[in-house]
């Protein structure tokens, strides 16, 4: 195995010991406890800026474990900010910021905009931080994250110009890059659960995994979720166009949402009840196809990418 | 023939006119839906249009297939609430009453169910979905009554019905079906508790029944003790095809939630959603087509084995596509939580409508049965022979 | 049973009987003969004109049963040059069209344009005849259809202006409608071939089949067939838009390459040799998919008809 | 390490500039095609690419599993022609030798190999496909030969092949798989027949065999009598990894073509059109990624059981979305028929290409196969009990 391999398995272990024991959805500030114990706030900064140095790969690992334990929280927009934040120099803010003081970013949908400090204000010209002046909670099916309608207060601006753009264009490669891998960590889990549940569950004497049908049905998830991944990990290195950073999105998130589907139909009558967390994967799923640029979006960007670079 | 149905449908029409409720999707709770209901089920009873597949003795029944159709054709295009609350009551009460009841049953029942008294349906449980003959709820006969324990799942509105079609288990000797006893049972009666079941999309549909020596006299039987297998399929048979008809109606007139949606994003010459609606239209005119075909050949007396399957599956897989579509066009929007229509699939509240969409494809047989059931009994490729279990 | 579904029952009967014992693709002439011979060129013409005044519908089921065997050449270009030559009081040609004097149309890439005496010229303002002045073979997969390049001489108008625009569209639709029904004949005959070849081979000690992933594949295609069906015949009577014509011709277009495609799949490996007939079910489903706009094409029609119609 | 790879990357980027031959698309007949694979195999073996995966002792061979990565990525990028002809000597014959042969058979016939000898695989029979166990190809072992006797299908280019590899029946007692055994047969022997098979889209890639009376000396068995099931899993092992890796390439350095065929029918600003071509395109690199981390996988050591069985089914379903989506595009265009490239799957030839693609869905252990072993084996769903047979 090499060295980044090895890494990316020593954090996923880590990770996975820190979320996978709490159960499903396991309880917010406890996750973000953990969280900023962890360092793994820190984990994208530079190391002379009292980051670990670490790059959009471990960046994915963790966000792969935090879909895959469904995680409440913000984790995503504090990732944006603590990156805006870094690179634009603003050492002060970025150590609350590692330390766990919740900020949040319009990027993302102003997510735990009521518990957040500031908010980051990322537009193609501008990227600036305000103080969160007041905040309103829009609910969404989905009850592991809260989004917001915020205004801000007075504006702090940290880039303009082509630096802006710059800097704007990183963050929503970032928060592609994220979704792709919550989406597919929560897809690992839910197609985990199915699997299991087939062998528990007899129908007509026998295991419904015994059955061909679905058994294929099964497999055929197996493989996309197996091919996302690679995709995912894949992105992880090198600079990948934002295009192709929105493509992988929209190939994970859809993933994600066939998988859930399915689980909820493998599943039969008791995927449809509250009590069986089976809809708290999909709930995630299709939020997650939302955010930050849904398929169609994505999918025709990539389209013009392939049409200008591949012809 | 053909002037004596139109005259139905105007009068119909008319009478919907006036009478149909406009403001059933606002309910904002179950308590008030279900009071909806029952005054909507008594008014379509005074006019004759509730019970159109009942004999003729009863006002309002020994309507022809054709003339029930029309009726099902207008309350779809009126938009009046379907009939949730008596589905049970005045399809699967009275077809196993019909068939199989014995003259007494008939004779206090059926006025009831006139009078608007509700029926569920007790036959899943939590160990015999798909295989229904698994069933284990425990009747026990001891003197003139059954003594009933148990529990039954995904009974429809349960928590509001009067009495309930029981299938239980009488026998654990021989073929798992031959053990089977069919009873009616009183919902009012000690030992029965019934618990909703929160479904996902925030609605409570179905519910759970649980039976702690729950005593049912044996007048109360339909047919004879281990007959119930056969006197379930009566039950069974009796569904699906009206309602789907009426559903396929229901989700085509609701295309257009989709066109303006379509509008309103901004997207009406988007080329790809352009073909993916076009695509869809079609899907959604396939069905109604299919479910008028197999009304046809139902009244033609041509109805085959899995005919009723086919239309199941090709309805679901459309409902499934027409709400999976509204999400997407939705977007973000669609994630956002909104409060929901009780006892309608195709509201524009997609996240809620693709999540209700999944009773299509589950309950009633799931997608997977009605495969089975087509490729086996329709297409006789061969069943797996009787002995292989694991 | 109703008078009309009567009318199509026996129609079936006699068609299936004249071309269902031939085998799959029989002799070209021999079918033209038969199709002569039964009078069905005559079929949509009014009494008037020597016809038999029958419908859509029952152009539909010769159709359906020309796909189902595979029935190799042109009644399609003849059925719209009738249809023309009709509609327009031709009664001297009509009356040799259809004593199966081939003739042809530019509307569907000028099948048979070798044999044929004439060319039926429809264009938005004008319809014309004229005869075949030359001719390419244009060589497809599909060996059961001949298309041509084909030059026309003088040529006689038939009609222009509205009356032209709407007798083009009336044969426009006519074509989409016989071109959905060959589909669903051939995707019929591939389904239930597939579905005898499934019953007969054995692998693993029993028969394909009784393997629950190859009957839930079966059972779909059936769905898929019998819901177009239902589409079909439904089309078959009132008067449907030329998008929702179009948008039925895609339907069952598609879903006949649908069933094409898992004809060779299920039959393995002899579903890739020319001596078993799966690929010319494939290769005709194809090209049917292309003939008189794609499935692109007539779903976007279908779309903007339903954006007008259904807001 | 990474050094001396670029430095091998720019080596055989190189040789290919000077040496890959251009016009091997246009060969119109099957001869011509097969002398330009001789002379390619003869040239790569010369300039030591040919045989990077066979030991030091050979020349060119003992390159580590990241050279022989490099060696076909070059391969792909130059648009070389792929091995088709010396595939089954230079993989599956070399493998079957070096695990199984013994010392007698490496030396007779590696040397051979390297000097262009072809073989082809008999394996699959008419009732021997996804079950092949049921091979049913007789040998009777009579002094010191066996004669053979039965039929061979899905025999890649054997009528071409001078050797076979040969999975016959020496006994029908117990488990199917206990009577087997495995062969290396003269292609030239009195007794063998081949006759190429028409292919759908006018390849003859396969052949069938037939053996009559056939002798081959028993000095020409691998492995013991009856031990033919665990030789042919060696054989079967050994492709795969780099071909799909190629192959995966192969497809994405092909995309171009479709991208030139949007552009050339005029649908660049095609919303639909883009969005399908972005997301074929994130598929297509999807295998790509998933091909090489297969390969990382298995040079690490930690490849997986059904892992193959994944990256198979990827590339497979890649192959006919990609040849799909490009029948789309060609529309009507792509119904005309046009000479074919003999060995090569992505060629904008549509029609073709999409009716090559089902060799990958059906061929070397179908779809359906690959999903049973996804399931079973790597999933742990349970197999069907052994007395499961009707």
């Amino acid at each position: 195995m090499d060295g980044m391999n090895m890494d990316r398995s020593e954090l996923k272990d880590s990770a996975r010991k820190a979320f996978g024991e709490a159960g499903l959805a396991p309880d917010k500030s406890a996750s973000w406890a953990k969280l900023t114990e962890m360092g793994w706030f820190m984990m994208t900064v530079p190391e002379a800026q009292g980051g670990l140095g670490m790059g959009r790969e471990a960046m994915g690992v963790i966000h792969y474990e935090l879909g895959r334990a469904l995680v409440p929280g913000s984790a995503i927009a504090q990732m944006l900010v603590i990156e805006a934040l870094a690179a634009t120099g603003q050492n002060d803010l970025l150590e609350r910021a590692m330390a766990g003081e919740v900020m949040t970013t319009n990027l993302c949908n102003a997510l735990d905009a009521d518990t957040a400090s500031h908010i980051l204000l990322v537009s193609d010209d501008s990227i600036a931080l305000a103080p969160v002046a007041s905040s309103t909670h829009r609910v969404t099916w989905d009850e592991t994250r809260r989004l917001f309608d915020a205004t801000a207060g007075e504006q702090t601006l940290l880039a303009s110009g082509a630096d802006a753009a710059a800097l704007a264009n990183r963050l929503r490669a970032q928060l592609l890059f994220m979704l792709a891998a919550d989406s597919l960590g929560g897809a690992e889990a839910a197609l985990t659960m199915t699997i299991e549940y087939l062998k528990t569950r007899r129908q007509f004497d026998r295991p419904l995994a015994m059955f061909q049908a679905l058994k294929h049905r099964v497999a055929d998830l197996k493989i996309a979720h197996r091919a996302a991944e690679a995709l995912l990990w894949d992105r992880a290195v090198g600079e990948p166009s934002l295009a192709e950073m929105g493509a992988l999105k929209a190939h994970c998130t859809t993933a994600y949402a066939r998988i859930a589907e399915e689980t909820i139909q493998l599943h039969g009558g008791i995927g449809l009840t509250q009590e069986y967390p089976c809809h708290l994967f999909l709930k995630r799923a299709f939020l997650n196809c939302a955010l930050g640029g849904d398929a169609d979006y994505w999918e025709e960007q990539a389209g013009r990418f392939a049409m200008e670079n591949l012809a | 023939m053909n002037i004596e149905l139109e005259k139905l449908r105007t009068e119909v029409r008319n009478w919907l006119a006036a009478n149909a409720p406009k403001d059933w999707r606002e309910a904002a709770t179950h308590d008030v839906f279900v009071a909806g209901q029952r005054d909507w089920f008594k008014k379509l009873v005074a006019a004759g249009y509730a019970i159109p597949h009942w004999p003729a003795a009863w006002p309002g029944g020994g309507r022809s297939l054709a003339e029930q159709k029309v009726i099902y054709e207008e309350l779809a295009r009126a938009d009046a609430p379907r009939l949730l609350l008596s589905f049970v009551s005045t399809y699967h009460a009275f077809a196993t009453l019909h068939e199989c009841g014995n003259d007494e049953q008939k004779a206090r029942y059926l006025p009831r169910i006139m009078e608007g008294e509700t029926w569920c349906q007790g036959f899943s449980e939590p160990g015999a979905g798909s295989d229904l003959a698994a069933v284990k709820c425990k009747a026990e006969l001891k003197g003139d009554v059954y003594v009933i324990n148990g529990q039954k799942l995904w009974s429809t509105m349960a928590q509001y019905a009067d009495k309930c079609l029981l299938l239980v288990r009488t026998s654990s000797e021989g073929a798992k079906q031959a053990g089977l006893t069919y009873l009616l049972m009183d919902m009012k009666a000690p030992g029965v508790t019934v618990r909703p079941i929160h479904q996902i999309q925030g609605d409570e549909e179905f519910a759970e029944i649980f039976l702690d020596n729950v005593e049912v006299p044996v007048s109360e039987r339909v047919g004879a003790e281990g007959a119930g297998w056969a006197v379930a399929q009566a039950t069974l048979a009796s569904e699906r095809g009206l309602t789907l008809m009426e559903l396929g109606y229901r989700m085509r007139g609701n295309m257009a939630l989709l066109t303006r949606a379509i509008s309103d994003t901004g997207r009406a010459n988007d080329a790809g959603i352009l073909r993916d609606l076009g695509r869809l239209s079609a899907q959604v005119d396939a069905v109604c087509a299919l479910a008028d075909q197999f009304l046809d050949n139902r009244m033609n007396g041509i109805e085959q084995v899995g005919d009723a399957s086919i239309v199941k599956n090709a309805y679901s897989r459309a409902l499934r596509a027409w709400s999976d579509f509204g999400v997407r066009i939705g977007g973000m929007d669609a994630q956002y939580r909104q409060g929901i229509t009780f006892g309608d699939l195709n509201t524009g509240n997609w996240m809620a409508d693709y999540m209700n969409s999944f009773a299509w494809t589950i309950a009633g047989g799931s997608e997977e049965v009605q495969r089975n059931i087509i490729a086996e009994r329709m297409l006789e490729m061969p069943r797996e022979p009787k002995g292989w279990t694991a």
